[in-house]
């Protein structure tokens, strides 16, 4: 409505916000790099890549979240596509189950996990294999949000039903239709809620610490209780880790021209 | 039996919904283009997706070339679908989108690769085979989609709204082409629609519906000419409607404010009283020496192309009376008075 | 001045693209009906939106009754806008919609009352004041989007296809609503639609644009009568050409296949040479006496409601002849002989 | 496609998730029942109830998170509605940059948040009061995916651009655009991304405990440690505080049938 396309208001939110997010993250930057008095080192970095703790449980965490990927895409995929196609009624009430694990304190969970599944008849958090077992139904839960709501969106953007009966009356059956016609569109929506729940796994606390497996959340807390240098390189470092994965995302999804709309 | 045969059909969505569509049943044979044409939510597109195999009826059964169909899944039926959004798959070239379902069958790529070729001649886009659907029109989108059902020579071909979402000129393109190609190929094909235009110049037969119910079929000669509701008749075309009183019922005699008017028919419920006189606005003439005159004054005049359509009052109604557009027209002026006439055999009485 | 001064609007969205609208200039006066027509992407509803505040062009200016407004915002241009999509206040009814405007302007409630009843007798809907937009159907919805925008008494009223989300039915019912009201209000209206018969029925002008600049302005007759460019001929009404050879250019003889064929205007060019010769489906008669004549033989009939429409092959070339349903017709037959004739003053000659 | 409408893979998938959700739950429920040896009591729920720790760590908590919800409203409803106006190309980048507090460990966010405003110039966390501020914008960014997400998702739903334009063109300016158009059409999306927000502060943990305030999450973690059946009926109750706020939603949504498309 203004003339001015460069509205002050606009500039001023970016200012805002740019400040709110970037300030502490400078601040713990400059702080990680100081561990030499004196001086502008990497000394907290090499340090922390030193600790064979560190990459033990980097290891343990990377591992799950593969895992925990992977299952998420086999239940989550198919569940979605069946409910755009057959139960869009059902939809509402699916987006509010997955929003559960933020509303649900995750200590909650871990409680009820504990309680159900360490004693009779599962006992699984008798053997580590076990025990991971349940901890990846855990990360699962809690990536819910993450994958339902990135393949919504994009089953959302590609009017799933009509593709869907295109392909059926052109022969192809429920197989053909989700390996040939569905997937193949969701890349990026895949890839995206793929990448956010490897690193919500990777930056859990609370579902490892409580089952006692060495993963890199708690490795971090023990670390950011006893020392005070390598904590603000560790949170450097997963931020990094961060920025990589969601510079993949827009890579890959402004590579893919097909799924732009036409004209403006 | 029909190669096509819709027999009661009937759906109803949830409980305690009316049906959708009530007890539709419909005899197609092999080769015709068929129309359903009514407002929305007249059950026109629930049948055309009963017959693809998307919808369950609630009760009733399809036959295609003799064999009931209800309890095959939609991808056995062998039915082309082409749908008001395109539905192009965008991961696909215009190639690959074409020949899916060859290759769904289970096709040899050189069989493929030709008949894809020779579908994108008959739409007349060859040279589009690797373009993104992204990269095409609305118009080029919608012709790949008709090649792509015309690719596994479906027994029967349905079109849902296919022109709905394109501009007028194009729409008008688009339909030729339509026709030219299910002539070209003899294909039996059902066309949903809720544009009069469409359906009257596309069809071998007309289904008007209306609240889930077939209002009438007939060719789109019969439909416009021979309505035999008040509903086909209001909502195929336009129609003037004088409040007459019928004189005569057997010769079809009737007088308007007065004027004695003749209609060739005799009146439906045989007896005289009050009854509507419905005439087309083509039928009646400016001047003129039809059997039947009125005389009014003019009201306005609409130019709409090869058509100006000039509103006439005649005593308490008003009448549209169409005549052709011509360089040298002169248009009669606003307020002027006019002599209308029209023969006895072009109008008929009414309810 | 004229009440409406549009001069040299241009308009580029980001670096580098194309102007969407090209040095647009137009004068309507008041009370004016004027129509933007053109395909998708011509820019139509660009040069609307800068007339109503939501877009800034790149150059150009804007004056209502006299006032430059390029730098006045939307909300105090006091210019009344109906969109396609309805865009009705869904928290609101009908009556709270419609007076919504003179709330925002600090009107009384008396004052308020009385005129949002007095628009919704307007627009026949005068019992629906207290119901919500959603329980009305699109058409009622969009009746009450125009008494909306009108209830504030807007200095200039803007649509922007107001009717394209209806069914066709319901599009002709509003269109002349729309006529009416603008009529008896005595408002200076644009209109912007790709409907060809939309522009040429409601109009008094019709601006004719492509690829972001006019190609023509004139009255519904002049633009389908007397297209200036190729451009409006094709877009505007359906066109005939037949490929010619000019043999003399001042009084417009020319031959085709060898029958020599009469037209009143001179060519263009002022010489003999290949042209092609104009004329419109509803100016050639089948059979009849016109100073033309051509023999061909048909290819198709096609019934379109109130017009019937006949494909006529005369030699290379395709006809299409259009003709008068009546309830008597006999149409012709496929592949019959017949003779086409158009009088001299019908047809012109293009380059 | 199938011609049943009881398939048996729906109702497979219904069994599961019913399992998934509800058999840990129960078996908090009924652990929390059991703190009387052989008898069905309330005790551990009078315990809770009866610890004045537990009523003031709750009254933190609540009054944070009523803040927190007044601050994302006002923050978050005018950016969106800009961004959907004026820059709708931002929104991508908006959308990924709000769901960063999902992929930054919170730990990251502390730890910049303590080096940050903790030292000069800002000494935050000195007073409590200046403390509960910082508290407060922590949980503002935690909460911003919900809040933006929420109403985003809400303003597409009403097509925000065009009835700008339509009240503009009526003669309303800004604010009365905002206040009279668009506000009373996201009422429902507010809420829901108001609730959620709410949860969500009163069920964190690492935020309040870094910085060592008095709330609910820490509070839940300290009892976890050391007793059995407090924590289980801790649990039940914020699942049951969870289920209500849910339930509002639910209800106010279906009431607003203003908001329900015309037919089918």
């Amino acid at each position: 409505m203004t003339k001015s396309r460069f509205n002050p208001w606009t500039w001023l939110w970016v200012t805002v916000a740019t400040l709110y997010f970037f300030v502490p993250l400078w601040g713990t930057f400059d702080f990680s790099l100081r561990m030499k008095r004196g001086a502008i080192t990497f000394l907290a970095y090499q340090k922390v890549f030193a600790d064979p703790k560190f990459l033990q449980s980097f290891r343990y965490s990377a591992t799950m979240g593969v895992i925990t990927v992977i299952v998420s895409i086999m239940l989550f995929v198919p569940t979605t596509y069946w409910i755009h196609l057959k139960l869009p009624r059902l939809r509402p009430v699916v987006e509010l189950l997955t929003l559960l694990p933020f509303i649900i304190p995750v200590i909650v969970l871990v409680f009820g996990l504990i309680r159900t599944f360490s004693r009779p008849p599962f006992r699984m958090t008798q053997t580590e294999f076990t025990t991971d077992i349940l901890i990846t139904a855990g990360y699962v839960i809690l990536s819910m949000p993450f994958m339902f709501r990135a393949v919504d969106v994009g089953m959302r953007a590609i009017d799933v039903r009509t593709l869907t009966e295109a392909a059926q009356s052109l022969g192809a059956g429920w197989l053909r239709v989700l390996l040939s016609v569905i997937l193949p569109n969701l890349r990026v929506a895949i890839l995206s809620g793929s990448l956010i729940t490897f690193a919500t796994v990777v930056g859990e606390l609370i579902l490892a610490d409580f089952l006692v497996r060495p993963a890199l959340g708690p490795y971090m807390v023990v670390v950011g209780g006893g020392k005070a240098y390598e904590p603000a390189a560790l949170g450097i470092l997963s931020f990094g880790l961060t920025w990589i994965c969601l510079g993949i995302i827009q890579l890959v999804s402004r590579g893919d021209v097909r799924l732009q709309p036409i004209g403006r | 039996m029909a190669f096509l045969e819709i027999s009661g059909i009937t759906k109803h969505f949830g409980q305690g919904a009316g049906a959708a569509v009530d007890d539709f049943s419909l005899s197609v044979e092999r080769g015709e283009f068929i129309s359903f044409l009514g407002p929305s939510g007249c059950g026109k597109t629930t049948t055309l997706r009963v017959v693809a195999g998307f919808e369950q009826a609630n009760a009733g059964s399809v036959h295609i070339n003799g064999a009931e169909v209800s309890s095959v899944p939609a991808n056995r039926r062998n039915v082309g679908m082409v749908f008001q959004a395109y539905a192009l798959f965008p991961n696909m070239t215009v190639a690959e989108n074409v020949g899916f379902g060859l290759r769904v069958a289970g096709q040899p790529a050189a069989l493929m690769q030709a008949r894809v070729a020779e579908m994108l001649e008959l739409i007349r886009l060859p040279d589009y085979g690797r373009r993104y659907p992204h990269q095409l029109s609305g118009g080029q989108q919608q012709r790949v989609a008709l090649a792509r059902a015309l690719a596994v020579q479906p027994q029967l071909l349905l079109l849902d709204e296919p022109l709905s979402a394109l501009d007028a000129k194009i729409r008008i393109e688009l339909r030729s082409e339509i026709r030219r190609i299910q002539q070209e190929l003899k294909l039996t094909t059902i066309y949903v629609t809720h544009d009069q235009e469409e359906a009257l110049s596309l069809s071998d037969r007309i289904v008007v519906m209306n609240l889930g119910r077939i209002e009438q079929v007939g060719t789109p000669f019969e439909i416009y000419n021979y309505p035999r509701t008040a509903f086909t008749a209001s909502f195929v075309g336009h129609l003037n409607l004088l409040p007459v009183q019928v004189t005569d019922a057997a010769t079809g005699a009737c007088t308007f404010e007065g004027t004695a008017l003749a209609s060739s028919q005799p009146a439906p419920n045989k007896q005289a009283g009050s009854a509507r006189l419905a005439i087309r606005p083509e039928e009646l003439v400016l001047g003129g020496a039809g059997a039947n005159r009125l005389s009014g004054r003019v009201l306005s005049v609409n130019f709409l192309g090869n058509v100006v359509r000039v509103r006439v009052r005649v005593g308490a109604v008003e009448l549209s009376v169409d005549m052709f557009n011509e360089r040298k027209l002169v248009l009669p002026a606003v307020d002027a008075q006019v002599v209308l006439s029209f023969p006895a055999h072009a109008c008929w009485l009414m309810d």
